[in-house]
Parts: structure tokens; C-alpha cells; sequence
């Protein structure tokens, strides 16, 4: 068997209509409307949310007896990818991925709360408390009354959220998942992040005084949560590759029309081979995205999943890291200024690198998977 | 299943069987890793036996038609065979210009005469063939050939030096680009395409020793050189055209091709292997964390391509730049591959100095002669350099 | 220890105390890296009041001629002053297109007139001065600069944009670059040299704002734009020669430039510095194997553009390619700074997300917005990439 | 205190003087006399050696009152690195890393090896056991008779070696240096060494049935094969910093005499660009080469030292394999062949590589003494 592993990719004809509606709907959307509302409070238009719920893209991932779509997750790497090539930051990667953490974790307990988020509550996970998202240690807790106590870092959406999930650990010690409604929560728990992604929205969080209306337990939360991380890290990779396939449209761009010199810049070898090189990144990312899009409907993330999501975020994030920073220094002075595109992406990438872990993390993880027996 | 897929799959039985039960012993000496590198007596013999026997089990050009040595089936059967012949490792099949260039260009647009002349022997590695495009001061500048074909009654006089010129001593025939027309308007148009004898006076060749230290090349000299006029393929001027249509057989036998494997596929499995013995410090290598990580990453790079060739066949997934994954391979792969082998070595620690000949290196100095010879690949056919200009002048559509 | 080393110890020790004693107190809001980075009023207030103190305290300009303002004494002094300054990380002096190059200029070449009337309030602080290079369309080609500067009686008329334009709003007065003789057959002898006023009608600037969100650059619009014939320095036609020998001053108060800090250097203890607080799998991150052998790299490539800042005086040991070091300086070392930048901020984890103004960046988001400001050196003053081309032709004497 | 610590390179008139004199030498034997012998038992000309002995280069680093020079182990890098851009493969490093080992581990039972060293003999150390130059395990054995043990792979010049000093333990399992005259070694001890360097000569060497003629015991020995093997590592640093700005003259050659396309190639930014980078690589090699030879002349070799030799070897023969690599790739078709000097070069940066350590291996010593207190 060789170490390549599995590496089918399948794409039938509804995932294909799929990522054409998708892509026709994010372009007509476009950065222009982003870059917009890069300081407002909510970084795409007012009615852009509503449409993404009448298409039922909340749903993705959820059995229709749920509400949902009754496709599987898979479905939603067109669909994110097609946003990130705007950087379309709306909460729809945020609620998917609540809802796959507690389908997981207990499907039958949390039903009501999936159903709601298949009908378009924005839903988070508040997971993380300190910069360190290698460490598994949980600080945060909840009593046997539902009480938390505890903060949570980089809540993404966490304004917008209706829904909350905060990871905590019970009276036992043991992994739980505490629901909490966002209608409940004081606003002097919220810390709004200065984030340098314009396009992205976050939150500090303090856990202290607030009670959980519902606390997911059992021993399916650990997976559950694993299976969340690995699914985060595909989604935004699959954003990432969108975004650094945009990035390169702007370089071709600028290269096919700038001249200096009395030449084409994009004549010159100096440009023209790197800009190959984040072409070739690219291609090796949407590979990656759709691989693992051909292995995650399963029930739990088998080993082979979890490479192929672990490859695609540690590909894709790195591409987009490369295809910024390339972008903003083949624009010369231009790629120096706020009004050039250049800049959302430079910027998306170092956002992007942070979510779910860096590419070198994920490597790291690789490596048991691959080269221990 | 269905009956066709069921035969597909027992036809692959067969061949696996047939290939388990006649696969040759090690020689003793060493094999060549492509057609690029036989350069004795001794590895053309034992490749010239293991082509015949290939063919003759009905392995080779199973798709080109029954009076020329073929057996007109589906080319789905031999690429079958073909990845059965990489799966088991076994030799080359090493007359590649003729199984992979020649042939098919001769299938393809020959008249029945050359067919009749040609094709069997190609096929049985009674006649093996060469290649005469690149010149010693034109290296990737194919278009600006300046050997000389000139029309003299019933023959042509050929005058110049074609270099790079694999089994040249050996060949008994050569595709030939030359120019017919020096006068031409486009440089390109005076070019002509011949399938030359290579037994005529005025024909030496010179052998090149390649930085491997072994042979496998061989610089041609034509001096006063008279072929016969019927060695002309198409029309004079049509040789650009011709040495072009040459390209796509590449593709394999669906295009074409008469099938075999035309090199020793070496990937990261093989390497993984390899590195299992190794010791770092007292450890296992593949315990270090740093070598882990590279190792990882090229992993992640050949399963990236790998991936790349399955997506390429899904219009969907490749609407972006549709040329991007077919026009980059070549770029990709050997450039990866050099790298990896060049990992290869480093990571032997002390054996990474030693070389083929010392019965210590590992795998009998394999990797070393392995990435020494990946220069062939980011050198030959367009250097890396020249693969990048093509990516970005055809897929992104950057200024020339 | 002789008598003059003596003296320029205590001088050393003389400057560090003062510093030490008037280093301003963070003044609550952000202050620039560079001269590029002058937003605000409030940074300006605060910057022009820091320089005209070192002013007043002896240590800027020290070179200069006591009449302007200066004190006459060897540039070893300010060359000390300007490391001390960098060692206790005080504020930038940012008047640096006065100070580093309209300033030495008029020392250099400038009438006595231009010299009593400019001078003293370049050091000052009073008159901001800026740079009028740039062009939209001919970012890295200055050559081609087409704003035009036509004679008219007593007065040039000037018509034009210029672009990157540091403190373009502030400046009361711009050395520019204009074409005084678009006919001339060199386009570079058609080209003249202004020590040009802000403050006439017809000038107007439109700030920029940069990729890191904040300002410090304007575009600068001239509508017949009239100022007085003596501006114009040197003769008409010089104005090229006058333009790259402004370039000289950047090599420091040894070449004539008053001194002080320019910008806040970001070395590699300032990384390790930050970094010794990141945890990274609940262990602290410089104990993770990759990340340490990213960091020793770094420090390596560090300590390599040191050692060769000193090997660079020592020609027995630059012979070879005598002007390697000095050209490839600037390529060398922003690169380095710019993948320094990026590194600090991927080893952040979490935190690298978060931007300046959020309370909770690390230092302020000082590495993300450094990151971002680094483009600016790699960009400005000829990209990397003709940097590559320069070191390329003028060092290894590779076809243009 | 910086972390990049002592940054000092001090090079006098004398210094300069023998790098002068080395670099006419070495220019006047010239690559061609090297190409000549590859495949012959010697790999330079037949009177190279003994012109070296009389110039007193052997007496480098060794003591006036032993025969040596006087000056110190430092005047070994202008030399060495004069002799890399030749590929002079000569036993001089050999010979002088033995005299430094010796003088470090017993200078006074070692005064009549290092003389003899000193006046020309050639000397070599047999060290290593197996491909892992990382491991500090030693399997050689010496007895109370001095009867020998085990054996060694991987020792420079074996064959032209008058003294071979094997790296054993004794009987109490302390590390020892064997002393053996190898003029009472039969021929079948030695196996020789395919090297993929052809301007360099090694062997495999069995000890058993050999007989010490004097061993070297005490504490002094380890810190002197500590020595040993940083300025093993440092000239080998000089050697590849030598071979690799030969190299880039051969390519920088090339590209100003060859066309492609009707241009000289050197004017491709794509070749123009990567020999910018060869050549500020090389010029890191140099800083750290000279840098390094400013701080080894100590009597054992401290921290700093102990930096910059690391950092030279770990930067200098990384910059080799780059421009070794680039080098046959940038000659197109003739960098393929036998006949083009490139194969040299990429051919001897695989074994410089693995001589004292590779870059990574290093770089992992270097990170403690850079990164933890």
C-alpha cells in the first residue's frame, strides 16, 4: 500500500451545479461590496445572509428530517470556496460547523438546536482560550446547574451568533459541550477582536455568569470535537484556495496590463515564474479540497479523511500566505495601498493561517499518520 | 460487473502472472533507470532479449494492426500491461523513439511501404531507432535547426551535427529534423522530416559521457551523407509539423504509443523504504522531527500531482485555467522528483557520499546515479526554465 | 586608550544619559515605524517636538556648519549619537528627506543663499520637507518622469503628478524632479532639479492611504503651479545627475547626512524576545523542533548580513566580486526583514490574527503592521526585483 | 546581549598574505589537472604534496618547538578555501585535524606524531563506525595490550595515510585515540571507497589484528575530538565555500557567453535571479568562514567558536549543493554531460555534505546554544 494512500476524488453532476450556482452567486456578490464594509459592523450586505438561508446552504450537512438539505457535508467545499474567492465573511462556516459538532456529539439532544441553525440561526463554537490551538487543555467549566465559568478566544461571529457552543469540561472532568443563548449573554461579555482580516468578525468571550440552557456529554463529544476541528481546517482551506485563486487573478491582471519599462511586466521572468509557482499551489490546493470533500460524508472521520483534511489546510493556507504577499510586492507601489485588492488577501491569509491551526501543525500531525505504523 | 470490465480485469491477472513468472534475475550488472542510459554491449543485449519477450507474449503494440507485429486490440489493454510493468518493476522496454516516436508518427500518417518496413521491427528491437532534433548550439531552439538536407537525384545529402542522440550508436534508423530550405520565409517552413538509415557512409557518431559517468548518448555527424530521396516523411517543409504531431505520443498508448515502460518510475514510497534503515544520532532517521516534516511535505507534493492527474479529468473542477494541470506536469513532476532525490541522498548521512560501484551504497548507489540522471528530465524536452514560459505565456496568459 | 578615543567615549556616555533622561514617555497612541508612517497631527506634534530637542541638545546635524545650525565637529560623533539613538530604541527623527537628503545637498552643492535660507530649519524641524520623485505611471522608472517645469519669466510653471510623497501634507518644501526640456535627445538631460515651495497655488496633495490602514504618503497634483526661477538647483539639464547623487546620503552622517533614527530597526532579539511568551501545544513554542530550527535560521541569516557589513571593510577578503556586499545590502537585508515580519506572525498562533488596536495584540500588533511595512523597503527604492537585476549586471556582469 | 553574539572578522597583512599566495597556487595547479586524475589512485598532481610540505602548510596550527609553523590552526581557512575552488583534494585538512587532535588530547605523548605531521607525514582520523556522523557511540575497542577492535568507515585518505589515529574505548570504556602506523597494516584491512567525489579518497577500515603503537588516554580527549570535529566542520566550511564560488563562476561564465534564442542567456531573469542568490550565498559562506577563523585560534574552542563553526558548515555546504545543483541545470544540455566541469561540483557538494554533519544536523546543535540559557 503506498504511503499516497487513498486519492480518489469524486464530483458528480448536483456537486458540480452545486459550485456553479455557488460561484455565479459569490461573483455577483463580488470584493467590491465587501471591500465596502470592511469597518461596518456585519462585512457583507444586508441581504446576503437571508438568501444564503433561502438556499438552504445552512442546511448543508443536516438529514432533512432535521430541516436540513439531507446532503452531505461535503457540499459545503464548493460553496465556501466560492465565498472565499470574495471573501464573503458572512457566519455560514460558523453555523455549519456548530452544527456538525453537535450532531456529532449528540444528535438526538441537540436536534431542536440543529433544526434551528438548518433555518438560519447563526451558531458558533466558542473553542479555544488562549492564542495556543495546538493544546487540548480546557480551563472552562460548567457546574452541575449549568453554571460556566472560564473565557473563550477568537469566538469567531460571536456577535452575530444566536448560539453558542462553549467547550468546557463538567463537574467530572470530563469533555462537555455547553449550549448557550446568545439572547441571555450581556454585552459586557463580548470583546469585539481587532482583527487584521477586515473581512472576518471575532470575539473574546467571558463564560462567567452566564448558564447553559443545554450540556452535551458522553463520550461522542471527544470525537465530535476532533471531527469539528478537522472539518474547520477543510473549510477554510477550501476558502483559502478560493482567495488565493482570486489573488492570482489580480497578479494576472496587473501583469497583463502594467507596463514599466515600455514592457508588460508580466514579460518579465522575475514575475512571471513565481506567479507559475502560485498557480501550481493553487491547483495542488483545489486538489487537496476536493479530495477531501470525497471523504468526509462518513459518519466519523476515518484516518484517511483526516489526512486529506490535514493536507488540504496545511496546502491551501500556506498557498494563500504566498499568493498575498507575492500579490502586494508585483503591484510595487500600488500593492502598497489600501485601495488595491491586494491587500484583502494578504490579509485574509494571515487570518487564515490561525484558524484551526497552521500548516505546520497540521504537518505535524501528519506525520504519525504517515510514517509510524 | 459488467463482461468488459470483467475482461479488463482478467486480462490483468494475466499479464501480472506472466510478468511474476518471466520478470528477469538481476543481471549482475547494472540496469539502465531510462532508454537515455544504455551505454554497453552488455545492457543492450539483455534489453533488446527482454523487448522481444514482451512482445512476443503479445505485451507490446497490442494496439497497432495485426500485419505489423500488433494485435488491433483496445489501447485500454495496453496500459493495463504497462501498469502492470510498473507495479512489478520490471525492465524498460528500451526502444523508445521507435515505440513511442516513430511508430505511432508512422501508424499514424505513414504510407503502407513505410508501415511495412518499419513497424515490426520496431516492435521486436530488431531495429532500434534514435532521435535527431537537437543541434549542439540550439538546444531548446528547435526552430533554428541548421542541418542540411539538400535533394540530389534519387537522394538526400545530409550535412551537420545532431546532438543528444540516445543509442546513436547503436540505432539503425533516426527520425531526422533537417532543413530543406534555407531560403524559407518562416524559419520553421524550411524544415523536413526524414525516417533516415543510419548504415550510410558519412554517419559517425560520437558517444557522450553524461555526468552519471556512463554512456548513452551520442553526438551524430553528417557529412556528405546521401539517403535515399523515399526517407522523406510528407512533404518537404512539413518537418516542424511532423516533429510536433511526435509530442503527443507521449500521452501513451490511448495516443498511440506502442506501450512498455520507457523508464524506472521512482517515487516516495520507494524512498520511504529506503530511509527505514537509516540511523540519525542513534535513532531511527524517520524519527527526527525535522526529516519527519520534509518527508511529510513531500509526500503532501507527489500526492498533490497525483491528485492533480485524477481532477484534470473532472471538467468541473479544472474550468479555472483548464490547461493549467496537463501543462504543468512536466514542470512539477521533475522538478519534485529532483528534489526528492536529492533529499535522498542527504538524508544517508555518510553513505550519501558513496556512489554506484561501492558495495556498500545503499541500493548500489541508486539514489546518487538517480538524481544525477534527474537532470534529464528538467533539462531534456524543454528545460525547467522553458516549462515555466509555457505555463505562464498558455495557461495564465502572461506576455511572452 | 588614546586621547580621541577617550574623547568619543565620553561623548558616548554623554549622549546615552541625556537620552536616557529625555526619552519621551509612550505618548499613548501609535507611533510610526518610519518617516513613511505620519498620519496623524498628533504624531507629527509629537515628532517635530522630539527632533527639535535632540536639535537643541547637540546631537543632529553635528556635522554641519555652526551658522546653519549645525556644529561643525567629525561625523563620528553623530554616527555615535545616531547608534545610541538605536540602541535605546527612542523616537525616529522624521525629517528625513531634510536631513538625509535635501540637507547634505545644499551643504553640498547648494549657494550660500540656499544653504542660510534651508538649513537651520530642516534640523529644526520647522520646515518639513519632502520628496518629489515618483510618478504614477513610472513607478520604478524615474527617468521617464514627465511633469513639466516650464520657464516663464521670473517663475517655472510646473504641471504634473507626483506619487509617494512621504508627509507630502505637511512639507513646506519638496525637492522635485521635473522636465524643464521634453525635446532633449537623452530623456534624462531633459530633466531639472527644484528645491520647490508647497505653499503656492496649484499644489495640492491627496493623502494616500497604505496597506497597513494608516497614511504617511500623498499624491501630489501641480495645476500651474507657479515657483520662483531660483528654486531651481544647479542648472537646467542636471537635474538627473543632481537626483542620483542624493541617493549617496543614505550611507549615514559619514556621508553627510545630519543623522538621527530614520526608522525603528526590527532585529532578531526582538523576535525571540516576543516569542518567549507563545505557548504552542501547551509547551513554550521555542522548544519546538521546527520552530527552532526556523528561528536558528533566521538568526543565521541575520548574523550573515552583520558579518558582511564587516567583511565588506576588509579588502583582502572581497576581491572576488569586490562590490557584492554594498549592492546587494538592501535586497538582502529587506527580504530577510520581510520574511522575519511574516514568521513572527505565523509563530503568534492565535494572536496573529489580531491587529493593532485590539487590546490583546501581542505589542500592540507591532508584527502584523511591521510585516505590512516591510513592503515598503522591499518595494520602495527599486523592488527586489531590479535589486536582483542590479547586483546581477553590476556585480556579476550578467547581460542587461 | 545580542543573539547574534561575537560578530567580529579580523584579518591582518600576514593572513592576507598566505591568502594571496594560496590562491596563486592553488590557480596555477588549476581544475584541469584535477579532471585529469579523477579515476587515478592520486586525484592532483604528483609534486603537489611535497611543494605543500615545503611551503609549511602542514605546520599549520602546530607549535615552532614541534616543527610547525608557529602561527595558528585559523591560517588553515585561506588555504583550504583556496584549495576548494580547485577541488584540490589533498590529505592537508586530513593532516592537519590529526595534528589538532593529538595536540589536544596529549600534547606531550603526541610531540613526536605531530612533528613528524609537521614535516610532512600524513595523518588521518579514523572516527566514524557507520553512515551516522550524529551518533557519539563508539563500538571500537583497544585492550590493555593495545590490541585493536571493531572497525571504522568513512576515513579520509586512508590508503595515503602514514598514521591513523582511531577513535576507540578502552578496557574501562573510556574514550581513547589509537595511534597505528599504518606502515604494519596489511592491504586487506582497507576496503576503498567509491566516492560520488572523484577529487576526494576514502576507506572502510577494519582495526581487528591491529596493534596500537601508542594510545592516548585521559580526560583532555573528548574536548579534543569535540575540536576535532568543529574545525573538521569548519574546514570543510572553507573547502565548500571555495568550490562553491568556483562554481558560480563557471556559471556565471556560461551565461555570459552562451545564446539561446538569439540572447545571451544570462540576460533570462529566470537564470539571473538564482545566480543573485548563489552568489550572496556564497558571500554568507565567506562571513561565516572568516568569522569563524577569527575565534578558533583559542586553545580549546568556546562557545562562540563552537557557534561560528557550526554556522559555517551548516551555511557553506547548503550553498554548494544549491549552486552545484543550479549549476548543472543552468548548462542545459552540457551540464548533462561528463565533459562539463558543473558535474564536479554537484558531485563533490554531495560529499562535503556529509562530512562532520550535514546543515540540519547543525542547526539541531545550534538551537540550544542560540535559543535556551
Amino acid at each position: 500500500m503506498s504511503v499516497l494512500g487513498n486519492t480518489a476524488i469524486n464530483f458528480d453532476d448536483e456537486q458540480a451545479m452545486l459550485l456553479e450556482y455557488a460561484t455565479n452567486f459569490c461573483d455577483a456578490i463580488g470584493v467590491g461590496e465587501i471591500r465596502a464594509r470592511l469597518e461596518e459592523p456585519q462585512p457583507y450586505p444586508a441581504d446576503t445572509w437571508q438568501q444564503i438561508v433561502e438556499l438552504g446552504w445552512p442546511g448543508i450537512g443536516i438529514p432533512e428530517e432535521l430541516g436540513g438539505s439531507g446532503i452531505g457535508i461535503s457540499a459545503a467545499v464548493p460553496v465556501i470556496e466560492s465565498m472565499g474567492k470574495v471573501l464573503l465573511g458572512t457566519p455560514l462556516m460558523s453555523s455549519l460547523l456548530t452544527a456538525q459538532l453537535v450532531l456529532r456529539a449528540d444528535r438526538e439532544a441537540g436536534e431542536s438546536l440543529v433544526a434551528a441553525i438548518a433555518g438560519g440561526s447563526i451558531g458558533t463554537v466558542a473553542a479555544l482560550e488562549s492564542e495556543d490551538w495546538a493544546t487540548s487543555a480546557i480551563a472552562a467549566r460548567v457546574d452541575a446547574n449549568g453554571q460556566l465559568s472560564g473565557a473563550k478566544r477568537f469566538v469567531a461571529n460571536g456577535l452575530a451568533a444566536q448560539w453558542i457552543i462553549a467547550v468546557v469540561t463538567d463537574e467530572h472532568g470530563n469533555l462537555a459541550l455547553a449550549v448557550i443563548d446568545a439572547s441571555g449573554v450581556p454585552a459586557t461579555n463580548y470583546r469585539e477582536l481587532s482583527l487584521i482580516d477586515l473581512t472576518q468578525r471575532a470575539v473574546d468571550m467571558s463564560l462567567d455568569g452566564l448558564t447553559a440552557t443545554q450540556v452535551l456529554r458522553g463520550p461522542a463529544v471527544e470525537v465530535a470535537l476532533r471531527d469539528y476541528r478537522l472539518l474547520g481546517a477543510l473549510f477554510v482551506a477550501a476558502d483559502a484556495t478560493g482567495a488565493a485563486a482570486s489573488c492570482l487573478r489580480i497578479v494576472v491582471d496587473y501583469l497583463t496590463t502594467r507596463k514599466q519599462f515600455d514592457k508588460l511586466i508580466g514579460s518579465y521572468q522575475a514575475l512571471k515564474h513565481p506567479s507559475v509557482e502560485i498557480l501550481n499551489q493553487v491547483e495542488s490546493s483545489r486538489s487537496f479540497i476536493y479530495h477531501a470533500a470525497t471523504l468526509v460524508d462518513a459518519e466519523t472521520l476515518d484516518r484517511q479523511a483526516e489526512v486529506a483534511c490535514r493536507m488540504a489546510k496545511a496546502k491551501a493556507t500556506d498557498t494563500l500566505a504566498f499568493a498575498g504577499d507575492r500579490a502586494v510586492q508585483f503591484h510595487g507601489g500600488m500593492g502598497f495601498t489600501w485601495d488595491c485588492d491586494a491587500q484583502l488577501y494578504i490579509r485574509h491569509a494571515q487570518w487564515a493561517q490561525q484558524q484551526f491551526g497552521d500548516a505546520q501543525h497540521h504537518r505535524q500531525a501528519l506525520a504519525p499518520l504517515l510514517l509510524d505504523d | 460487473m459488467n463482461a468488459v470490465v470483467k475482461e479488463l480485469e482478467e486480462f490483468r491477472t494475466e499479464v501480472a502472472s506472466w510478468l511474476q513468472a518471466n520478470k528477469p534475475a538481476d543481471p549482475g550488472f547494472l540496469l539502465p533507470q531510462s532508454f537515455m542510459e544504455v551505454g554497453s554491449d552488455e545492457q543492450l543485449d539483455f534489453l533488446r532479449e527482454w523487448q522481444h519477450k514482451v512482445w512476443n507474449a503479445g505485451y507490446l503494440g497490442m494496439a497497432w494492426p495485426r500485419e505489423y507485429g500488433g494485435q488491433e486490440v483496445d489501447p485500454l489493454y495496453q496500459s493495463i500491461a504497462d501498469q502492470e510493468m510498473r507495479r512489478q518493476a520490471v525492465p524498460i522496454c528500451f526502444n523508445v523513439i521507435g515505440l513511442g516516436w516513430a511508430g505511432p508518427l508512422i501508424n499514424d500518417i505513414g504510407t503502407e511501404e513505410e508501415k511495412a518496413r518499419y513497424l515490426k521491427g520496431i516492435l521486436s528491437a530488431e531495429d532500434i531507432w534514435c532521435q535527431g532534433f537537437s543541434e549542439p548550439d540550439h538546444g531548446s531552439d528547435l526552430g533554428n535547426a541548421r542541418t542540411r538536407a539538400e535533394r540530389d537525384g534519387e537522394h538526400y545529402r545530409i550535412n551537420g551535427t545532431k546532438i543528444w542522440t540516445t543509442l546513436g550508436n547503436y540505432a539503425k534508423y533516426m527520425i531526422l529534423l533537417a532543413r530543406t530550405n534555407p531560403e524559407a520565409q518562416r524559419k520553421y517552413d524550411g524544415l523536413s522530416f526524414f525516417l533516415a538509415p543510419m548504415d550510410v557512409d558519412g554517419v559517425d557518431t560520437r558517444p557522450i559521457r553524461k555526468l552519471t559517468g556512463e554512456y548513452g548518448f551520442t553526438e551524430t555527424f553528417f557529412t556528405d551523407a546521401r539517403i535515399p530521396a523515399d526517407c522523406l516523411m510528407g512533404e518537404e517543409g512539413e518537418g516542424w509539423k511532423i516533429a510536433m504531431k511526435t509530442l503527443q505520443y507521449e500521452r501513451g498508448a490511448e495516443a498511440g504509443a506502442a506501450g512498455g515502460l520507457a523508464f524506472v518510475r521512482i517515487v516516495i514510497d520507494d524512498l520511504l523504504k529506503e530511509l527505514s534503515t537509516v540511523k540519525r544520532a542513534g535513532k531511527a532517521l524517520t524519527q527526527d522531527p525535522l526529516m519527519r516534516d520534509q518527508l511529510v511535505q513531500l509526500i503532501m507534493e507527489e500526492k498533490a500531482i497525483s491528485l492533480g492527474d485524477k481532477r484534470a479529468a473532472i471538467p468541473a473542477l479544472t474550468n479555472d485555467f483548464p490547461f493549467a494541470l496537463p501543462l504543468s506536469h512536466k514542470l512539477r513532476w521533475t522538478e519534485y522528483t529532483r528534489r526528492m532525490r536529492q533529499f535522498a541522498i542527504n538524508a544517508q548521512g555518510g553513505d550519501g557520499a558513496l556512489y554506484v560501484g561501492d558495495e556498500r551504497a545503499r541500493a548500489g548507489g541508486f539514489w546518487q546515479r538517480a538524481y544525477l540522471n534527474s537532470f534529464s528530465a528538467t533539462i531534456g524536452g524543454g528545460t525547467s526554465q522553458i516549462q515555466a514560459n509555457i505555463v505562464a505565456e498558455h495557461v495564465l496568459g502572461l506576455p511572452k
